[in-house]
C-alpha cells in the first residue's frame, strides 16, 4: 500500500467536498439560463452553506437526541462513499475499501437515518417525507444494483477503479449492455438525487415534497449538513455516471501530469451531465408519486434487460 | 357323491340338515314371535337329532351326551325362555311383517348358493358328504345373520342368533364329529348366560325406551354432529 | 396357575365383601397377586423355553402380553377405586352396581389371561366371548338407554362376530382331523403349529376368513368396528381402560396365532401371503378411516376409542407385513399403546368428573382446574400422537421404516394417516385443557399415579428400551417370524 | 477440559437441569429467576464454548449413548457444523439467559405458570442441542420433536386467548407435518444406506431420482420449519404469541436449527448436487425473501413483523444455499464455498439481529405492555437503552453497513456476481435475478424499519400508558447489549469470523476459503483481491473518525440546543395524532404490491357522524395451500362419518357384507 496512493484518495475525497457545492450552483445556473432568468451565482450554494453555518440551530421539542446527531451520520456516510468513487486516479485504495456494494449500503444508511429523522419530529410532514423516500429507494435500489452488475460482472469486479481500470485498459468496445445500464443507471440516479421528475429539490408545496419534507424541522448547521450531503449525493452519482461509462482522461497513476489532465476531462464531463440535468428538469413535469413506480420500473427494466444483454450476447457462448 | 353309496343314516343326516335348512327359511320368513319361537325349537330339537345319528354311526360315544346337552338347551330351555319372556312383555300378540318377504327370501336364497359355492373349493372325493353339510350349515348361520339383519325386533335378532348357533352346531357336529368335550360344554355355559343376558336387556331396553324395536336405539351416532 | 385363577377367585369373592370401601381395596389386592404370580411366571419362563401343563401353553409371545395385562389390571383397579365411589356417591350407581362392578372386572381380567395363556384354541374361544358377556354388563352399568343401547350394540356385534369365529374354529377343527390323530389335540395351537403345512389349504383359507372377521370384530377392524366406540364411551371409564388397553389386544393376539398356522398352511399355495395381506388390508382401512373419525367428536371417549381402533389398526397392518422388524415394532406398539390408552382413559375419566360432563365442548381450562390431570392428559395425547421421546414414537418409528423395506407406497399412506389422526386429536384437545376455566368448576380427588406410573414406562421405552422387554419382544418375535433382531 | 464434546454435553446437562429445577420450583419462583434462567445461560456458554472449539481444531468426535433402540443406539457426532449452530444456539441462549430474569420477574405477577415456562424452556434447548449432536436418523427424529414438541407448549403459554390456540395447534400440526416429511426422507436415504445412522446414509450413492425425492421431502420439512414460502403460514402466528424471549428463541435458533436440518441433509448425507435443486432452492429463498418482508411491512404488531421479517431473512440464507448448491454442481468450488459460508454467515446474523430485536420487543412489551405500533411512540426518550439497541438491530437487519447483516448480504451478493462463470446461459441470467430480488428485498426491509423505528421509538406517544413508560430492569439491558456489540463486531470483524468457519466448508465440501482472508485482517476478499474486497474495520473506523470531525468541526463539541415548537405552518400546534402511523406509512408500498396481498379495506361512517377506516392485510398463503387442504379433510371425515349411522342392523349388514366379500375374494 503506498502511501501517496493514501493522500491521493484523501485528497479526492476532499475535493468531492469542495466541488460538490459548485455542481449544484453549476446546475442551478443552468436551469435559470434555460428559464430565461440570470439566477444565483455559481458559488450560491457555497454563501447558504456559510450562512446556515453561522446561524443558530433549532430542534423541536418532540424531538429526540437521534435527530441531533442525523445530519452528522448522513453526512458522513455520504461523505464516506464518495470516496470509493474514482474520481481523478484508479489507484485508489479506499476503492477497495468500499466496492460499489459498499458505497450503496453507505447510501442507504444515510438514507435510513435521513428518514429517521424526519420522522423524529413527530409531524405529518416528516413521516410524509420519510415514506416516500424509503418507497421511491426501494424501488430504486434493485434498478441501481442490477444496473451496476452489469459492469461488475463484466469488468469481474465489483471494485469501481478495478472496473475503470478494466475499461481504460480494454480497447473500447460498443457493449449493448452498456446502453441499457447507462439508462437504467441515469434514471436511478434522477430518482435518488430527488430531481424532477421525482422530486423537485426547490419546492415546499407539501404535497410534492420528499426530500425536503423531511428536513423541513432542520435548521443551522443541521440543515448545512443535510444540504451539502444532498450536493454530495448529486455529485456522487454524477460522478458514477461519467467515469464510469465515459473514463476517457482518468489518471492510472498518481502523476502529477495526469491527475491535472483526468481533473479537466473529469470537470468537463459533469459540467455536461449538470447541463444535460438542467435541460431534463426544465422539459419534464414533476409526476405524481404513484407515477414513480413506473419511472423506476422502466429503470428496473432497462438495467435487467442490460443484464441478459451481457450474459447471453455478451458472454453467451 | 353318489346318493345310492351312502349309508342309510348319512342319508338320513342329509335329509334332515335339509329340513333343518328349511326351517330357518320359515323362521325368516314367520311374523308372529310365538310361532317363530316354536320353530327355532323345532330347529334345535332336529339339530340335537342330527347329531344323535350322527354319534349312532360313528365311534363317538360322547356326542350322544353333546346331543342331549343341545336337546335340553336348544330345544327346550332356550326356546322356553324365550316363551316367558315374550309372555312378561306381552308380546305374545306381537307381529312383525317384513317390508318386502319376497326379497328377503331371494336373498337368502342366494346366500344358500352362495355358501354352497363358498365351501366348493374343498373338493375331495372322501370330504363330498361333509363339504355338502358344511355348504348347508354355513347357509343356516348365514341365513340367521342375514335374519337378523333385516328383523327389527329384538327377540327375532335373538332368534336369529341363537340359529346362527344351530348352524354351527350342526357344522361341528356333521364335518368334525363334535368338539372336544371342554369347548362343548364351554359354548354351552357361554350360550346360556348369553341367553341369560339377552332376558336381563330385553328388559333394560324395554324399560328405557319402552319398545323392543331395535330401529328405536339409534342415539349413539356421529352423524348429529354435521348440523 | 395362579396367575389365571386368582382373578376367577376375586371375580367370585368380591362381591360378597360387605363394605364397598373394602371392594376397592380387596380389588387392588387380587389384581397385585395376579401380578405377582405373573411376574414368576415370567421368571420361570426366563430360563426354560415354554411351559404347558394341560391346556395351558406359555412361551415368549403370550408370558409378556400376560404381564402387560396383569399391569395394566392392577394400575387400573388402584385407579378405579377412587373413581367408582366418586360414582356412587353420585348415585349413578348402587351397590349392587358396585358388587356387579367389581366381580366383573375380576372376571373379564379372568377370561383375558385365560385366552392368554391356553394353547387350545376352543378354550379360547370361550374365554373371548367370556370376556363379552363379562364386559357387556358394566357397559350398561348406568342403565341410561344411551348405556343399555351401547351395550345391546356391543353384545349383539360382538356375539355374531365370535359366532362367525366359532364356525371358523369348527373348520380348521375338521381341517386338524385330516392331520393329527388324536382328536384331542386337534385344537391344541401348538399341535397344529407342528403340523400346519399338511392342513388343506383351501379350509385353512376358509377358515381364515371367519376368523379374521370374527375376532376382528374384537379388534374393532373397520368396518366392523362398531360397537366399539359405544361400548367406550358409555360403560363406566376404568372398563373403557381395560377395554381399550386389553381386550383389544388379546383379539388381536388371537388373530396373529391364527395367521401364524395358516401361513404354515398356505406356505405351499400360490398364494402364501394371503392371510398377510387380509390384515394390511383391514389395518390401513381401519387406520385411515378411523383417523377420520377423530374430527368430527363431540364425546371425548368416543374420540379415544377411535384412536384405539386407528393404533389397532396400525399393529394389524404390521403384523400383516411380516417380517421381523415391523413384528418387533407391532408388539412395541402393543406395549406402549395399551399403558398410553388406557393412562389416557384414566385421565379422561378424571376429567369429565371435572367438567361433570364428556361432551368435549364442555370440557374447558382442565390445566386451570386441575394441572395434574390437565397436563396427563396433554402428555398422554401427546405421546399417543407419536411425539417422541414417548414410546409410541419409536415403534411407529420401526413400523415406518419396516414398512419403507417392504412396501415404500405404503408408507405415504401412513404418514397421511398418522398427519390426519393427529390433527383430529388436537383440534379437539386444545379446546379442553388450555383457556379459562368456566365458572365454579372444582378439582376432584384424582388417583393420577397410574396414569404418570404408565407414561413414565411408555417415556422409558421411548428413551432406551430395557434388554428385559427387548429381549421378551425379540423372543416373541422370533416365535412368530423366525428371524431375529437383536 | 479442552474436548469439544465434553463441552457438549455439559450445555445439555445444564439445559436439562434448568429445566428439572423449574419443574421442581413450582412453590418459589425466585428459585426460578435465580437459579434456573441463569443456568439456561450458562448452557448457552458452555454450549459457545463447545461450539468454538469445533471450530477452532476443527476435528470431528463421536460417541454412542446407552439410549436408543437395542440395534440402532444413539449415535452422536460433533464437526464443525454442529459446532458452528452450536455457537449460534449458544451466544443467543446466554444472552435470553441473562435476559430472562427480569422479564420472568414481570410475569410473575398474574396466574401465569412459570415452571412450565422454564421446564419447556430448557427441554426445548435440550432437544435444539440435541438435533444438532444426532448423527442417526432415529436420534435426530426424537430430539427434532422433542423440540417442536416443547417450543409447543411454550406457544399457548397464555393460553386465554383463543387465538393463541389456534396457532398453537397450527404450529404443532405443521411441525408434525414437517416432521413426518423429514423422517420419510431418511426413510429413503435409509433404504439405499441399509441402515438409520448417518454413516450408512453417507456411504449411499443414490440414483438421481431417489435422490431428487429425498431432496424434496428434506426441502419440504425443514422448509416447513424454517418457514419458507408458501409453507409458512403458520409461522407468524405461533412465534408472537410465546413470551417475548421464547420467540427470540424460536425465531433465532430454532429456525436455524431448521437450516442446519437441510444442511446436514443436503451438502453431508446425500452429498452430490444437482443443478435443478439449486434452482429450486434459490427461486423458493427469493420468494420467501420477498414475500416476507412485503408482509412484514404490512404488519402493525410489533412481534408479527418480527416474525415475517424472519421469513424474509430465512429466505435470504436459502438464496445462499441455493447459490452454493448451483456453484457446486457446475463444479466451481470456491464460489460454492463463498456462497455456503454467505448463507452461514447470515444465518448467525441473524440468529443475533433476531433475537437482539425481539428482545427488544419482549422489553417494549414488558414497560408499555403494548405490541401495537399504532400506540407507540416516543419511546427513545423513556427508554435510551433499550432505544439504541434495537436502533442497532434494526440497522443490522436493514443490512447497512458497517453491521453484520450487511456482511453477508455482500457476500451473497459477491457469490451472484460470480453467475458469469457458470455454463448455462439460462442460470446465468436466472442468478442475478435472484440478486435483484435481493436488493430489491434489502432495500424494503430497511423502508420497514424505517417505519418500526420511526413510529415506535421516535416522534410522540401515541397512547397514555405508552406515555408512561418506565425503562426496563437492568438484567434485560445486558441482555440486549450483549446482542447488540455482536451486531458491530461480526459487522466489523468479517475476516476472523470468516477464519473461524472456515473449518465448516472445509470438512463439508473439502473447500476452505484462504483467499478470503488472505490479505490481512483488514480486507476481506471472498473470491481475490481484484475482484472484490471489503474493509469492514477500515469503513467503520473511517465513519467513526468522520463523526467525530464532523461533531468537533461543526458542532463543535456538543452544544445545547434550544428547543422550539415544532413549526405548524400556521395551524394548530401539531399533536401525536397528527403523526404518520404504520399504516400510513406502508400505503405506497401497499398500493404498488396491492396483487400480493389480500386487502380488505373499507371506510364506514358510523353512527355517530364520524367515518371509521378498517384496514386488514391477510396473508394469501391462507387461501392457495391452507385452506383447501382443511377442506379436503373436513369432507373426507364428514364422508366417513356416514360408517356410524347408529342402527345395529346396518352394523349387521357391514359384517354380513364383509363376510361374503371376502368369502368371494378368498375363494
Amino acid at each position: 500500500m503506498k502511501m501517496d496512493a493514501w493522500l491521493l484518495a484523501l485528497l479526492q475525497a476532499l475535493l468531492y467536498l469542495a466541488l460538490a457545492p459548485l455542481l449544484a450552483g453549476w446546475v442551478g445556473k443552468c436551469k435559470a439560463r434555460l428559464q430565461n432568468r440570470r439566477g444565483a451565482p455559481l458559488w450560491q450554494p457555497y454563501r447558504d452553506l456559510y450562512k446556515l453555518f453561522a446561524k443558530e440551530a433549532r430542534m423541536a421539542h418532540t424531538a429526540s437526541q437521534l435527530f441531533r446527531a442525523a445530519p452528522y451520520i448522513v453526512f458522513a456516510a455520504t461523505w464516506l462513499a464518495t470516496a470509493g468513487i474514482p474520481l481523478l486516479s484508479t489507484d485508489l485504495p479506499t476503492a477497495a475499501m468500499a466496492d460499489i456494494i459498499v458505497i450503496a449500503g453507505l447510501l442507504a444508511l444515510a438514507r435510513f437515518f435521513l428518514a429517521l429523522a424526519g420522522m423524529d419530529t413527530g409531524t405529518a410532514f416528516g413521516g410524509m417525507g420519510a415514506s416516500r423516500e424509503m418507497f421511491v429507494s426501494a424501488l430504486a435500489e434493485p434498478a441501481m444494483l442490477v444496473a451496476v452488475f452489469t459492469l461488475t460482472m463484466t469488468a469481474h469486479s465489483t471494485n469501481l477503479a478495478a472496473v475503470v481500470d478494466f475499461h481504460l485498459a480494454s480497447t473500447n468496445l460498443l457493449r449493448p449492455s452498456y446502453l441499457f445500464a447507462l439508462g437504467g443507471l441515469l434514471l436511478v440516479a434522477i430518482a435518488e438525487t430527488g430531481r424532477i421528475p421525482v422530486d423537485n429539490p426547490s419546492t415546499h408545496l407539501e404535497l410534492t415534497m420528499i426530500h425536503e419534507a423531511m428536513i423541513l424541522e432542520y435548521s443551522g448547521r443541521h440543515l448545512a449538513l443535510m444540504e451539502w450531503a444532498a450536493q454530495l449525493k448529486l455529485m456522487l452519482y454524477g460522478v458514477l455516471l461519467v467515469n464510469v461509462f465515459f473514463p476517457w482522461g482518468l489518471a492510472r497513476d498518481t502523476g502529477i501530469g495526469a491527475l491535472s489532465l483526468a481533473l479537466a476531462t473529469v470537470a468537463a464531463k459533469l459540467l455536461m451531465l449538470g447541463a444535460a440535468l438542467a435541460v431534463v428538469e426544465t422539459v419534464l413535469a414533476k409526476m405524481r408519486l404513484f407515477r414513480a413506480p413506473a419511472f423506476l420500473n422502466l429503470g428496473l427494466l432497462l438495467a435487467l434487460l442490460g443484464l441478459f444483454s451481457h450474459v447471453i450476447l455478451e458472454v453467451g457462448a | 357323491m353318489i346318493l345310492e353309496q351312502l349309508p342309510l343314516l348319512q342319508q338320513l343326516t342329509l335329509v334332515l340338515a335339509a329340513i333343518v335348512l328349511f326351517v330357518s327359511f320359515v323362521l325368516l320368513e314367520q311374523a308372529r314371535l310365538v310361532a317363530a319361537i316354536h320353530v327355532f325349537a323345532w330347529q334345535g330339537a332336529l339339530t340335537a337329532t342330527v347329531t344323535a345319528i350322527v354319534a349312532a354311526n360313528s365311534d363317538l360315544k360322547h356326542l350322544f351326551f353333546s346331543a342331549a346337552l343341545t336337546l335340553i338347551m336348544k330345544a327346550l330351555l332356550i326356546p322356553w325362555m324365550l316363551h316367558r319372556l315374550v309372555y312378561r312383555l306381552e308380546l305374545d300378540r306381537h307381529r312383525e311383517s317384513l317390508r318386502h318377504p319376497a326379497l328377503a327370501v331371494m336373498a337368502a336364497l342366494a346366500l344358500v348358493i352362495f355358501s354352497y359355492w363358498a365351501v366348493a373349493p374343498l373338493v375331495k372325493q372322501e370330504l363330498l358328504f361333509t363339504r355338502n353339510i358344511v355348504a348347508v350349515s354355513l347357509a343356516v348361520v348365514l341365513i340367521g345373520l342375514w335374519m337378523m339383519v333385516i328383523r327389527a325386533q329384538a327377540v327375532a335378532q335373538v332368534l336369529g342368533f341363537m340359529s346362527m348357533e344351530n348352524g354351527l352346531f350342526l357344522a361341528a357336529v356333521t364335518a368334525t364329529g363334535g368338539m372336544p368335550l371342554v369347548v362343548e360344554l364351554g359354548v354351552a355355559f357361554d350360550v346360556l348366560v348369553a341367553m341369560i343376558l339377552f332376558g336381563v336387556f330385553f328388559f333394560q331396553i324395554r324399560e328405557s325406551i319402552d319398545t323392543l324395536d331395535v330401529d328405536r336405539m339409534n342415539r349413539l351416532t356421529e352423524k348429529a354432529d354435521e348440523s | 396357575m395362579l396367575t389365571v385363577f386368582s382373578p376367577l377367585l376375586g371375580a367370585l369373592l368380591l362381591p360378597l365383601i360387605p363394605r364397598l370401601r373394602w371392594a376397592g381395596w380387596a380389588n387392588i389386592a387380587v389384581s397385585s397377586v395376579t401380578l405377582g404370580a405373573a411376574l414368576v411366571l415370567a421368571s420361570d419362563i426366563a430360563d426354560q423355553d415354554v411351559i404347558r401343563t394341560g391346556l395351558f401353553r406359555i412361551d415368549s409371545l403370550n408370558i409378556y402380553l400376560l404381564v402387560l395385562t396383569a399391569f395394566v389390571g392392577v394400575t387400573t383397579s388402584i385407579f378405579s377405586r377412587p373413581y367408582m365411589i366418586h360414582v356412587c356417591d353420585s348415585g349413578r350407581i348402587g351397590q349392587q352396581g358396585m358388587r356387579l362392578y367389581h366381580a366383573m372386572f375380576q372376571a373379564f381380567m379372568f377370561t383375558m389371561l385365560l385366552a392368554l395363556s391356553t394353547d387350545n384354541l376352543g378354550v379360547l374361544w370361550v374365554a373371548v366371548e367370556g370376556a363379552t358377556l363379562a364386559t357387556v354388563l358394566l357397559v350398561s352399568l348406568y342403565r341410561t338407554p344411551e348405556a343399555i343401547e351401547a351395550a345391546w350394540k356391543y353384545f349383539i356385534l360382538c356375539g355374531v362376530g365370535i359366532a362367525l369365529a366359532l364356525f371358523g374354529t369348527v373348520l380348521l377343527y375338521f381341517a386338524a382331523q385330516r392331520a393329527i390323530a388324536d382328536p384331542a389335540m386337534g385344537l391344541s395351537w401348538s399341535a397344529l403349529y407342528h403340523v400346519a403345512p399338511q392342513l388343506q389349504s383351501s379350509i385353512m383359507s376358509l377358515a381364515f376368513v371367519f376368523l379374521l372377521v370374527g375376532y376382528g370384530t374384537k379388534v374393532g377392524l373397520v368396518p366392523m368396528h362398531q360397537w366399539l366406540p359405544d361400548a367406550h364411551s358409555e360403560g363406566p371409564t376404568p372398563m373403557s381402560a381395560v377395554l381399550s388397553g386389553l381386550l383389544l389386544n388379546v383379539a388381536l393376539y388371537t388373530v396373529v396365532r391364527l395367521k401364524m398356522l395358516v401361513d404354515g398352511s398356505l406356505s405351499t399355495t400360490d398364494t402364501p401371503h394371503l392371510a398377510g395381506h387380509l390384515l394390511m388390508g383391514f389395518g390401513l382401512l381401519s387406520f385411515l378411516v378411523a383417523g377420520l373419525f377423530l374430527h368430527h367428536q363431540r364425546d371425548i371417549k368416543r374420540m379415544f376409542s377411535y384412536s384405539s381402533i386407528e393404533h389397532m389398526g396400525l399393529m394389524t397392518f404390521a403384523f400383516g407385513l411380516g417380517g421381523p422388524l415391523a413384528t418387533f415394532g407391532a408388539l412395541l406398539h402393543m406395549f406402549v399403546h395399551s399403558l398410553t390408552k388406557s393412562a389416557i382413559f384414566v385421565t379422561v375419566g378424571h376429567a369429565s368428573h371435572i367438567a361433570g360432563t364428556q361432551s368435549i365442548d364442555n370440557i374447558r381450562g382442565l390445566i386451570r382446574t386441575q394441572p395434574a390431570v390437565g397436563w396427563g392428559l396433554l402428555l398422554g395425547v401427546a405421546a399417543i400422537a407419536g411425539f417422541p421421546p414417548f414410546g409410541v414414537f419409536t415403534s411407529e418409528f420401526l413400523l415406518l421404516s419396516a414398512t419403507m423395506e417392504a412396501q415404500p407406497w405404503f408408507t405415504v399412506i401412513l404418514l397421511i394417516g398418522l398427519a390426519i389422526a393427529f390433527a383430529g386429536l388436537f383440534r379437539h384437545l386444545h379446546r379442553m385443557v388450555y383457556g379459562q376455566a368456566p365458572e365454579g368448576q372444582q378439582p376432584v380427588p384424582a388417583n393420577m399415579l397410574p396414569v404418570f406410573v404408565h407414561l413414565g414406562l411408555v417415556l422409558w421405552v421411548g428413551l432406551t428400551i430395557p434388554d428385559l422387554l427387548s429381549h421378551w419382544l425379540d423372543r416373541a418375535t422370533e416365535l412368530i417370524t423366525g428371524g431375529h433382531m437383536l | 477440559m479442552t474436548d469439544a464434546l465434553s463441552w457438549a454435553g455439559l450445555a445439555v446437562g445444564l439445559a436439562l437441569a434448568s429445566a428439572a429445577i423449574s419443574l421442581l420450583s413450582a412453590r418459589l419462583p425466585r428459585v426460578l429467576r435465580l437459579v434456573a434462567t441463569p443456568m439456561f445461560g450458562m448452557a448457552g456458554l458452555a454450549a459457545l464454548t463447545a461450539g468454538l472449539l469445533a471450530l477452532l481444531n476443527g476435528n470431528v468426535t463421536t460417541a454412542e449413548l446407552p439410549l436408543g433402540l437395542p440395534w440402532l443406539p444413539w449415535r452422536v457426532r460433533f464437526d464443525a457444523l454442529s459446532g458452528f449452530f452450536f455457537c449460534v444456539v449458544g451466544i443467543v441462549s446466554f444472552a435470553v439467559g441473562v435476559y430472562a430474569p427480569g422479564y420472568v420477574r414481570g410475569l410473575e405477577r398474574g396466574d401465569n405458570s412459570l415452571p412450565a415456562l422454564g421446564g419447556f424452556s430448557g427441554l426445548f434447548l435440550t432437544g435444539m442441542l440435541l438435533v444438532l449432536l444426532a448423527d442417526d436418523a432415529f436420534m435426530f427424529m426424537v430430539a427434532w420433536e422433542l423440540m417442536s414438541l416443547s417450543s409447543y407448549f411454550l406457544v399457548p403459554w397464555r393460553h386465554d386467548h383463543a387465538a393463541n390456540r389456534r396457532a398453537a395447534f397450527l404450529y404443532l400440526l405443521m411441525a408434525h407435518i414437517g416432521a413426518l416429511a423429514i423422517l420419510l426422507g431418511f426413510g429413503v436415504l435409509a433404504s439405499f444406506g441399509h441402515g438409520f445412522a448417518f454413516d450408512a446414509m453417507r456411504g449411499a450413492d443414490l440414483p438421481f431420482a431417489w435422490a431428487s425425492i429425498a431432496f424434496v421431502l428434506a426441502f419440504f420439512g425443514f422448509g416447513m420449519k424454517a418457514g419458507l414460502v408458501p409453507l409458512h403460514a403458520w409461522l407468524p402466528e405461533a412465534h408472537p404469541v410465546a413470551p417475548s424471549h421464547i420467540s427470540a428463541l424460536m425465531s433465532g435458533v430454532m429456525l436455524k436449527v431448521a437450516v442446519y436440518g437441510f444442511i446436514r441433509v443436503l451438502f453431508d448425507l446425500i452429498g452430490d448436487f444437482h443443478w435443478q435443486w439449486g434452482v429450486a432452492v434459490l427461486a423458493v429463498g427469493s420468494v420467501s425473501a420477498l414475500m416476507g418482508v412485503l408482509y412484514a411491512l404490512m404488519q402493525h404488531d410489533l412481534k408479527r413483523l418480527l416474525a415475517y421479517h424472519s421469513v424474509e431473512n430465512i429466505g435470504i440464507i436459502f438464496i445462499g444455499l441455493g447459490l452454493a448448491i448451483l456453484f457446486l454442481a457446475s463444479g466451481h468450488k470456491v464460489i460454492g464455498a463463498v456462497a455456503f459460508v454467505a448463507a452461514l454467515y447470515h444465518t448467525i446474523n441473524h440468529a443475533v439481529f433476531k433475537s437482539l430485536l425481539f428482545l427488544g420487543a419482549g422489553a417494549v412489551l414488558h414497560s408499555a405492555n403494548e405490541r401495537d405500533l399504532e400506540k407507540m411512540g416516543g419511546l427513545l426518550r423513556r427508554m435510551p437503552w433499550t432505544g439504541l439497541f434495537f436502533l442497532v438491530g434494526c440497522i443490522s437487519i436493514s443490512a447497512l453497513p458497517p453491521f453484520n447483516g450487511f456482511v453477508s448480504e455482500w457476500l451473497t451478493f459477491q457469490a451472484a456476481l460470480q453467475a458469469w462463470q457458470l455454463d448455462s446461459g439460462v442460470l446465468r441470467s436466472i442468478v442475478p435475478i435472484a440478486a435483484a430480488m435481493l436488493a430489491l428485498t434489502g432495500a424494503l426491509a430497511a423502508a420497514c424499519f424505517v417505519k418500526v423505528y420511526g413510529v415506535a421509538f421516535l416522534g410522540q406517544a401515541r397512547s397514555r400508558q405508552v406515555r408512561h413508560t418506565r425503562r426496563a430492569p437492568i438484567s434485560m439491558r445486558v441482555g440486549q447489549g450483549i446482542l447488540a456489540l455482536l451486531c458491530l463486531l461480526l459487522g466489523i470483524l468479517p475476516t476472523a469470523v470468516i477464519g473461524l468457519l472456515n473449518s465448516v466448508p472445509e470438512q463439508l465440501l473439502e473447500q476452505g476459503l484462504q483467499q478470503a482472508t488472505a490479505n490481512s485482517w483488514l480486507w476481506l476478499t471472498p473470491v481475490s483481491a481484484r475482484t472484490a474486497s471489503y474493509g469492514a474495520p477500515l469503513v467503520a473506523v473511517t465513519l467513526l473518525i468522520v463523526l467525530v470531525l464532523g461533531l468537533w468541526v461543526f458542532g463543535r463539541g456538543i452544544r445545547r440546543v434550544r428547543r422550539c415548537n415544532t413549526w405548524d405552518c400556521g395551524f394548530a400546534p401539531p399533536s401525536a395524532a397528527m403523526q404518520y402511523t404504520a399504516s400510513a406509512f406502508s400505503q405506497p408500498i401497499r398500493r404498488v404490491f396491492g396483487l400480493l396481498f389480500h386487502i380488505r379495506e373499507s371506510v364506514e361512517v358510523q353512527d355517530d357522524g364520524r367515518p371509521s377506516h378498517s384496514l386488514q392485510v391477510d396473508d394469501r398463503a391462507w387461501r392457495i395451500f391452507y385452506v383447501p387442504l382443511e377442506r379436503l379433510v373436513e369432507s373426507a371425515a364428514r364422508q366417513v362419518v356416514r360408517l356410524q349411522s347408529g342402527s345395529i342392523r346396518t352394523y349387521l349388514g357391514w359384517t354380513l357384507g364383509t363376510l361374503l366379500i371376502l368369502l368371494w375374494v378368498t375363494a
